[in-house]
């Protein structure tokens, strides 16, 4: 099965993730996941790590088909987690794809279109009153206007917030499940950017007192456990 | 059956309105009651049904734009170049905020999967979406809906045109 | 008897034109010979004689205008609109054209961050604000200034006369 996808043609994970499972003619089950995360993991490999928002966004989504494909590795009381996770997966995949497919119903309707009428009507100029208003208003006015546009320029590498946030999410979930190493944490990251950002996940979560790292001695193994367990 | 001045005396108002208008102003501009300005605009709207021109209400506003039928010739004249710019994922956005809207930007991250702020913004600044109050949850998120302007870009006279969403299976 | 459609689209491209058209622009535009055009607006002006518009002509130019039936409930939107106090969204883009003006209006929706078609036809039909001419770049946009009418009522002799702005934190 070839995986060679233009990558431009993807402007989020769903997109990718919904495209393979297509492609497959699968649902997300037990027996698929496998299968639909290797693959979603060989595109993510092709992506141009020139946007780094963008891989971080592509990246979370390949951690969480991991951890729910982990999840088949782990004992019993893990496979209720696991059909959990794919039923949610499944839910917000059905749910893309609805929408996905009205953004190509709207795109067809892009060849017509209303305008309203371009000249204005007004009273004749020496009717028109004029407005109260005072110079150091129109000032103040512009003031605020112009600071306001500032921060609005394009941001910094690396804010990609949901990315994190959603890293952050999947860590509580395994928190609930007890402690767990480092180094499971990021055995399944395919490159620094993971990393990084899973990182920054932990240093929030410690930072929100809901994890707590704990190190057996020099050079033991680091553990993550829950902070108020 | 509205009174046939008053539904040529709306379709004039709303022929200079600079901005949509709600059916409280025009009542108030027609000093008549509601209940005779509403059926009345129902009327305006069927009887420009087939004509050039089309009623819009969206929001309980009321614009009076081109009719769809006429958009080569609309365009011929405005110079308006085709509108194929907008990129898939900007109308992805879109569809989500004309099916669901008014939403958050967390309810809109969560069902694209990625983050949508600069697409929210891009969107804003051109007029296809705008801000429409707050959510009541905590920290009072903006909600965003879609605008006349977006219905105009499609045609459409209202959302209820809009074709209808797939069901779930 | 002038196809239905050829009247509606006359009928669109007179509502959306801001300057009045002489039968031969509206063949151009309709892609239809005079000899079709020109009984197709005699058929319009027929159709619009029980409505809010009406269709004028002058020598040789078509436009469309409310019904003189309309012109008292006209007269009081128009007032009504310029005589409100100036909405903060309005004042904002006042002072935006007026400290950064002429600009386009894509300049003005990138500072606000907001389309400001409505504002822009607002401050129009104020007479606060002007078309000045367009941009050089493509697409030859309008470019919008304030008016004399803005210059004299805060009696400034130009716009250098403008209070100065603290410095950008």
């Amino acid at each position: 099965m070839s995986h060679t996808v233009a990558t431009a043609e993807f402007e989020g994970p769903l997109a990718l993730l919904l495209e393979l499972v297509e492609r497959q003619k699968l649902e997300v089950t037990d027996i698929s996941i496998a299968a639909i995360t290797t693959g979603y993991l060989q595109h993510v490999r092709t992506l141009d790590s020139q946007s780094p928002e963008q891989l971080s966004e592509f990246l979370q989504l390949g951690a969480r088909l991991l951890y729910v494909k982990s999840l088949a590795l782990l004992p019993k009381e893990a496979g209720q987690e696991q059909a959990e996770e794919l039923h949610q997966l499944n839910l917000e995949l059905e749910e893309y794809r609805r929408y996905q497919q009205a953004a190509r119903e709207l795109g067809r309707l892009s060849s017509r279109s209303s305008w309203q009428r371009q000249a204005v009507s007004r009273l004749e100029p020496h009717e028109l009153p004029l407005p109260d208003i005072s110079l150091a208003r129109l000032a103040e006015a512009f003031q605020i206007a112009i600071r306001r546009a500032e921060p609005t320029r394009p941001q910094g590498i690396l804010r990609a917030h949901i990315s994190q946030e959603s890293i952050m999410k999947s860590l509580r979930r395994r928190l609930s499940h007890g402690a767990f190493e480092l180094h499971a944490l990021l055995d399944g990251a395919k490159d620094r950017l993971e990393i990084v950002v899973t990182f920054l996940a932990v240093l929030e979560l410690i930072k929100l007192a809901e994890l707590r790292v704990v190190q057996s001695g020099q050079f033991g193994a680091i553990t993550m456990e829950p902070a108020h367990g | 059956m509205a009174n046939s001045s008053t539904i040529n005396v709306l379709e004039a108002l709303l022929f200079v309105a600079n901005e949509p208008l709600t059916a409280g102003r025009l009542a108030q501009l027609t000093e008549q009651d509601l209940a005779e300005v509403e059926p009345a605009l129902m009327q305006l709207e069927a009887k420009l049904a087939n004509s050039g021109l089309q009623l819009v209400c969206h929001n309980g506003e009321y614009r009076l734009v081109t009719a769809p039928a006429a958009t080569e010739a609309v365009r011929r004249y405005l110079q308006a170049e085709t509108r194929s710019d907008l990129s898939k994922p900007a109308l992805e956005t879109l569809a989500i905020i004309a099916y669901r809207g008014p939403l958050t930007r967390t309810r809109l991250d969560d069902i694209r999967g990625v983050a949508s702020d600069t697409m929210l913004r891009n969107l804003l600044a051109r007029g296809l979406i705008t801000e429409q109050g707050t959510a009541t949850e905590p920290g009072k998120p903006t909600l965003y809906a879609v605008s006349h302007t977006f219905l105009n870009h499609f045609g459409l006279a209202s959302l209820k045109e809009l074709p209808p969403l797939e069901e779930t299976v």
